[in-house]
């Protein structure tokens, strides 16, 4: 009887947790002339609100923005910051501790403090409606090294020492040996770094005005709140579908490692 | 083949020959495009040794932005017709772009285009004329002629008549719900370039925000104007709620406010659509022409050119007699030009475009924003009163446009 | 070339090099530039103009701003604790012996992988007054329809609702982690000791969950001033400004108006206000 | 093939108050396999470590084949090692671990392949080459990392402690493994251990090392038999060797040690070294104490002591007895082939040609 409630409240509370983007994904896909109200499987469905988003916005090219800036940031974040983490957990020099509390540090700092003074030195470098204004100032982050040092500390200096012996230098050692070994933490700071840049809006906003240069996530909003989508509402679903898409494609492959990942640091974005 | 092949050599020794390229920005809708496209060709193919390139500005973000953030980058191009005169006052300042007075013809070019009642309207505080005055969509009162015409209705003169037509269109049993003009509940600054600022503008016969960087906005006019939308939102004569796509066009409103620029865009989305344009109504006390706001743009050189001379030239080529008729037939909107509806030249035009006539005549009667680097500022503050006294009437117009004024005054005391 | 140690040294800073490159130009250089801007007026084009305290003294006077804050606060107000609680009660029916136990905390989870663009657009149109969902709920239940989005006092809490419900998957999976981490031989003590399962959950669930519950709270007050995109897509700050969150005005000063100087000091004093909201949470909810 | 110089080497760490290791020199000759022994942090490990070149030399150099690779990196000294925990990839199989080396240096594939084969070969482990190191026991582990050593035919093998993470029987089996293997393979060794069994099985010659300095270095006979000093006295051997305070005395012709209060005569050639009245320390395995009715035949036995057996314990073989004579406190370890238990009265003699003297500095004098 206890089992039954519990079962009723949880289903209930996925349903409305789901429901929004079935409801979605449903609008996206029938055809223009019953938007609006109406039930599931009213009507057959069509792909011509996808065809006209491709129709009214250069959408294609902000899939394109979108993966270059996500992917780039992601590999940059998952190399950098584990060369640092790398460095804090394993090489001793002076001055790795002061590096490692600038690390805990800075990730203490809220964002919108140096929103405004990042927006005017992206102004001053030149990189407005530019692929370097998206990825520069995310390509190292603080999340990350930590994650990486953390996992890093745990793998015995030995295999250092066996690889060192064996021919590896350090940067060697990094890539052959810790990152194999630190899948987990990898794909992590990868999925979530990833998603993040994908699903970054305010920042895109500040710096990219031309419409070629727009990531997905700015170019549905400006879509959507600019009113080029003409009220047609299933065409702003289907655009938002193609944002949600390739996120949920991740989401389905790293399932696992997205929850626990993202649990296990107790970070987002 | 062989031809093709002779151009691209032509092409080739024509670029490598040093022919001067000019960038030229214009803005970004259809028929502008189409306009620039035109004249940009004719023009190349008649100076092949100063060679234009269009772009359209992006049309996602305002244009000011887009020019701001050009200046900024120092990228700006040689030449750009879709200058706001409102944001001029921050492009002189940064000294963006070129006075033209230093041109030796400009005297007789742009007086002699737009004559110098108009002209002085644009002229900098330095009294140096930094813009080339070139076409303007005054905004009026458009008019659904079916419904009206149904109803028995003229296009109302004055807040009064608009009431009654609002009453007998609101009674009209067989369009239950049907509303008397559309007026945005958005708050974004530009919105109210289409509602409270016209009627402003006519109900003070012809005044703009500011008088010497303070607040003229609070007076009688202003309360009138105010008053207008608080009654029609209070007697539910405009629909307040959020709405998309164009309700106009679609008969669930009466009237609307728009410009020139309008036409081509109904008759493109719903052909066969039938409306009229009508001066913007007037307090029942006013007395004299009606004017408007006149949506202006205009043409600016940027310092950052290399061919100020060129670049004039092409300017001069823009606002010609014959590329103003291109300018109407392509755009529907109207060139600052004076005499223009006399002129037998046009005459022919507006023959075939009766509406155009009436935009031409309401053109001699507009007026643009004040020229001031707080302007976005100041309306969107009124627009937040806008919102405040008409759309939620949660205070009075009186007090509404005190504290917009208050508001006002404060930029100027702190900025 | 050397070995051992001074080798590592040098690599320790070769390696180090691009990230301390990178906090000096999009850390320290931004953190400086700040300090720089709130003494200025600066509009990106003429050059910074010297202005002392100004801009904190406008920003004293400035209704809008304080407005925006009030606002902000309210969101807090609402979002956490109904995050919170939310988020504890999913969690604690997670943790019981169920089936199906991925699928629903993936199903819970979903809504925090998506765009906030996205939840935002699609909630606009099921808060939407005519055809929105709940309100077509409502009207079955022969209500009349809310205004969900346009009427000032229901237009934040509605987006609070949303961005609970956004966030909410996060929050679970954070308790559920707390959850599980209680030792079970507690509640086998308190088993034998008899007490009910609501004195188990103040006694002994809540004290112990409360590292979660810190860590929850203050990412959520980190999430929650960042509010921004929700208003933004929403209502654009209305209606009457009741959705203007703190850092949409900061945007609107920067980006509308290009007073750079004076959002910088905007954001200077809501990085002070986490500050002090972050600290005064962890008094709280940390003391022992 | 390659010989191995130490000369003058210091070590200091930076947080350390003094030297690790104090001008440490010592050859090693070629095809030669020593065992550095000696107590938890006596130094050992930093010495293998500074040849491997992991950590770096303080002071003095090292010499591989007389060429100084004192600051070389460890990939160009030509060297290999075993670690204590195997320290074998945890993403590779035993095939891509013992390859490793070879791959990073751009060996040819064919080339890798032959000699991983035979390598594996070499240790039986060819039926393993294909599994990751975590379904290894901890034998098999430890012949995978012996294989990535020898695979790249290095001029010096390292090996740190190898063993001592093995159960018992396992190690004696790898000990002598390695043994083998290094006889048939003629390279240099160094072999670092805390197991002085290891040490003296193994070993071609052995050094004790004590708080970063040679104790001594030898032959593990020489080093059990005449032990240099105290230090290595005690640590050599199982169970230690008996050490009692004494001072030389004179009574009558012979010259003696006087223990406690009995009077120990010395042969006289030992008796010549020392000092009248001098304290002393006298030295005797317990494996050279015997039962005073119970002498082999040629052992120079002292005069019978009596004393009590405090504890008799039996290791099967041998029996380690406890005894107390008079407050004086030692152990034997004799032949488990007569009856003995805790309680008894027994009376022993020492071997006196194989005791041991050391003067107050703990230096032996005979």
């Amino acid at each position: 009887m206890k089992k039954l409630a519990l079962y009723l409240i949880l289903i209930c509370a996925a349903v409305s947790f789901i429901y929004p983007f079935l409801w979605m994904a449903f609008i996206s896909l029938r055809s223009v002339g019953d938007a609006g109200a109406g039930s599931f499987l009213s009507s057959f469905f069509t792909l011509q609100n996808y065809k006209a988003v491709f129709m009214e916005i250069p959408i294609g090219r902000a899939l394109l923005n979108s993966a270059i800036v996500a992917l780039s940031t992601t590999a940059s974040v998952i190399f950098f910051s584990s060369l640092v983490g790398y460095a804090l957990a394993k090489l001793r020099f002076n001055g790795r501790e002061t590096v490692f509390m600038i690390v805990l540090l800075t990730m203490m700092i809220p964002g919108q403090l140096t929103l405004i003074p990042l927006y005017t030195l992206i102004v001053r470098l030149g990189w407005i409606d530019a692929y370097p204004a998206l990825i520069a100032p995310w390509m190292i982050s603080a999340m990350g090294i930590l994650i990486f040092r953390q996992t890093f500390i745990s793998i015995p200096d030995d295999l250092i020492e066996a690889a060192r012996m064996e021919g590896c230098g350090e940067l060697r050692i990094l890539t052959s040996i810790f990152w194999p070994l630190s899948k987990p933490a990898m794909v992590t700071v990868g999925i979530i770094t990833f998603m993040n840049s994908w699903n970054e809006v305010l920042w895109p906003m500040m710096v990219v005005r031309r419409q070629e240069m727009m990531t997905m996530p700015q170019m549905i909003t400006t879509f959507s709140v600019g009113g080029q989508s003409g009220g047609e509402l299933g065409v702003e679903m289907a655009a938002s579908m193609l944002l949600i898409i390739p996120i949920l494609a991740a989401y389905a492959f790293f399932q696992k490692y997205f929850i626990e990942g993202i649990a296990s640091t107790g970070i987002k974005g | 083949m062989r031809t093709i092949f002779f151009t691209i050599l032509f092409l080739f020794f024509a670029g490598s020959s040093g022919a001067i390229e000019l960038t030229y920005w214009t803005s970004s809708n259809p028929e502008e495009i189409e306009l620039g496209r035109l004249l940009v060709s004719q023009w190349n193919q008649s100076h092949p040794d100063v060679q234009v390139k269009m772009q359209p500005i992006p049309a996602t973000q305002s244009s000011e932005e887009v020019l701001l953030a050009a200046i900024v980058s120092k990228t700006t191009p040689d030449v750009c017709s879709n200058i706001l005169p409102a944001i001029m006052g921050r492009f002189t300042k940064s000294k963006a772009v070129l006075a033209l007075n230093a041109f030796p013809d400009y005297e007789k070019v742009v007086i002699g285009r737009t004559g110098s009642k108009l002209a002085d309207l644009f002229r900098s505080r330095d009294g140096k004329l930094y813009q080339v005055p070139w076409k303007c969509n005054p905004v009026m009162l458009v008019y659904n002629t079916a419904i009206f015409r149904a109803l028995g209705l003229k296009p109302p003169k004055t807040y009064s008549d608009f009431s009654k037509a609002a009453e007998t269109i609101a009674a009209d049993r067989d369009n239950p719900g049907r509303w008397a003009m559309a007026v945005s509940i958005k708050t974004t600054w530009w919105q109210r370039l289409f509602d409270f600022y016209p009627f402003y503008v006519a109900a003070t016969g012809g005044r703009t925000l500011l008088c010497n960087d303070s607040a003229a906005f609070n007076g009688p006019g202003g309360v009138a104007a105010m008053t207008f939308f608080r009654d029609g939102f209070k007697k539910r004569y405009f629909p307040m709620l959020g709405f998309s796509g164009n309700i106009f066009l679609e008969g669930k409103t009466a009237m609307d406010v728009a410009g020139p620029w309008a036409i081509k865009y109904y008759r493109r989305l719903k052909p066969g659509f039938e409306f009229d344009f009508a001066p913007i109504p007037v307090p029942d006390s006013y007395k004299g022409p009606v004017y408007t706001y006149g949506d202006p743009k205009n043409i600016v050189i940027f310092a950052t050119t290399k061919y100020p001379k060129q670049s004039w030239e092409f300017v001069k080529f823009l606002t010609s007699k014959e590329a103003d008729l291109k300018l109407l037939e392509l755009t529907n909107q109207v060139p600052m030009r004076s005499g223009i509806v006399s002129d037998p030249f046009y005459g022919g035009f507006f023959d075939k475009n009766p509406l155009l006539r009436k935009a031409a005549r309401q053109a001699q009667y507009v007026v643009p924003m004040d020229e001031s680097q707080h302007l976005v500022q100041i309306l969107d503050i009124i627009s937040g009163q806008f919102e405040a006294a008409a759309v939620y009437a949660v205070i009075t117009p009186e007090k509404a446009l005190a504290i917009a004024a208050k508001k006002t005054q404060a930029l100027y005391d702190y900025w | 070339m050397t070995t051992g140690d001074e080798r590592k040294d040098a690599i320790g800073y070769a390696f180090t090099a691009p990230y301390i490159l990178f906090l000096l130009v999009f850390t320290a250089y931004p953190l400086l530039f700040s300090f720089y801007l709130v003494f200025h007026s600066w509009d990106l084009i003429t050059p910074p103009e010297y202005v002392g305290l100004k801009n904190f003294y406008f920003l004293m006077h400035d209704t809008d701003f304080w407005q925006a804050l009030l606002n902000t606060l309210i969101f807090l107000a609402i979002h956490i604790p109904a995050q919170v609680v939310f988020s504890i009660m999913i969690a604690m029916a997670l943790a019981e012996k169920i089936v199906a136990k991925t699928f629903f905390r993936a199903a819970f989870f979903l809504p925090v992988i998506i765009s906030g663009a996205v939840v935002t657009i699609l909630w606009a149109k099921l808060y939407s007054t005519d055809t929105g969902i709940f309100n077509q709920l409502l009207g079955l239940a022969g209500i009349a329809p809310v205004k969900w989005l346009t009427s000032t006092s229901l237009a934040m809490p509605s987006i609070a609702v949303m961005a609970t419900w956004k966030n909410m998957g996060f929050y679970i999976v954070l308790f559920l982690a707390g959850l599980l981490n209680i030792p079970a031989h507690l509640y086998e003590v308190s088993k034998i000791e008899g007490t009910t399962r609501w004195q188990d959950f103040w006694h002994i669930t809540l004290p112990l969950l409360r590292p979660t519950m810190l860590l929850v709270v203050v990412l959520s007050t980190f999430g929650a001033f960042s509010l921004f995109i929700e208003p933004y897509v929403m209502t654009g700050g209305g209606p009457l400004n009741s959705t203007m969150s703190v850092v949409l005005y900061m945007y609107k000063h920067a980006f509308l108006f290009q007073h750079m100087g004076y959002a910088a000091t905007i954001g200077f004093a809501l990085a002070a206000i986490i500050l002090l909201v972050v600290l005064i949470q962890k008094k709280y909810l940390d003391s022992d | 093939m390659a010989k191995v110089i130490f000369e003058k080497v210091v070590k200091r760490y930076p947080s350390g108050d003094r030297d690790t290791v104090r001008e440490l020199s010592l050859t090693i000759d070629d095809g030669e396999f020593l065992v550095l022994v000696g107590p938890s942090g006596c130094g050992k490990s930093t010495i293998l470590r500074m040849l491997a070149g992991l950590i770096n030399v303080t002071a003095g150099k090292i010499f591989i084949d007389g060429k100084d690779i004192t600051r070389l990196h460890p990939k160009d000294r030509d060297i290999s090692m075993v670690f204590q925990n195997y320290a074998l990839f945890p993403h590779l199989n035993v095939y891509d671990n013992i390859a490793f080396g070879l791959k990073m240096r751009g060996a040819p594939k064919k080339e890798i392949d032959d000699r991983v084969r035979e390598a594996a070969a070499l240790l039986g482990i060819v039926p393993l080459l294909h599994k990751k190191p975590k379904e290894l026991s901890g034998g098999q582990s430890q012949r995978v990392a012996v294989g990535r050593a020898i695979v790249r035919r290095p001029k010096v093998f390292l090996f740190d402690e190898p063993l001592s993470n093995l159960d018992a029987k396992m190690r004696t089996q790898m000990r002598a493994e390695i043994s083998r293997l290094h006889r048939r393979l003629k390279a240099t060794a160094i072999y670092v251990t805390h197991d002085q069994c290891e040490a003296m099985t193994m070993a071609d010659r052995m050094v004790v090392l004590h708080d970063g300095v040679i104790g001594q270095c030898g032959t593990p006979h020489e080093i059990y038999s005449a032990p240099r000093n105290t230090f290595v006295a005690t640590f050599i051997g199982s169970p230690p060797m008996n050490l009692f305070a004494a001072q030389a005395v004179c009574e009558g012709a012979a010259s003696g040690l006087k223990i406690n209060n009995f009077v120990l005569p010395l042969p006289p050639l030992t008796a010549a070294r020392l000092e009248i009245g001098s304290k002393y320390t006298f030295g005797i395995r317990p494996e050279h104490i015997y039962l005073a009715d119970r002498v082999p035949p040629g052992v120079n036995s002292s005069v019978p002591l009596a004393c009590e057996v405090e504890l008799a314990e039996s290791m099967g073989n041998d029996v380690v007895l406890h005894c107390n004579s008079g407050g004086l406190a030692f152990q034997a370890s004799l032949k488990h082939d007569f009856p003995v238990k805790s309680g008894d009265k027994i009376n022993v003699v020492f071997a006196l040609d194989k005791s041991h003297v050391f003067d107050e500095k703990g230096e032996r004098v005979a």
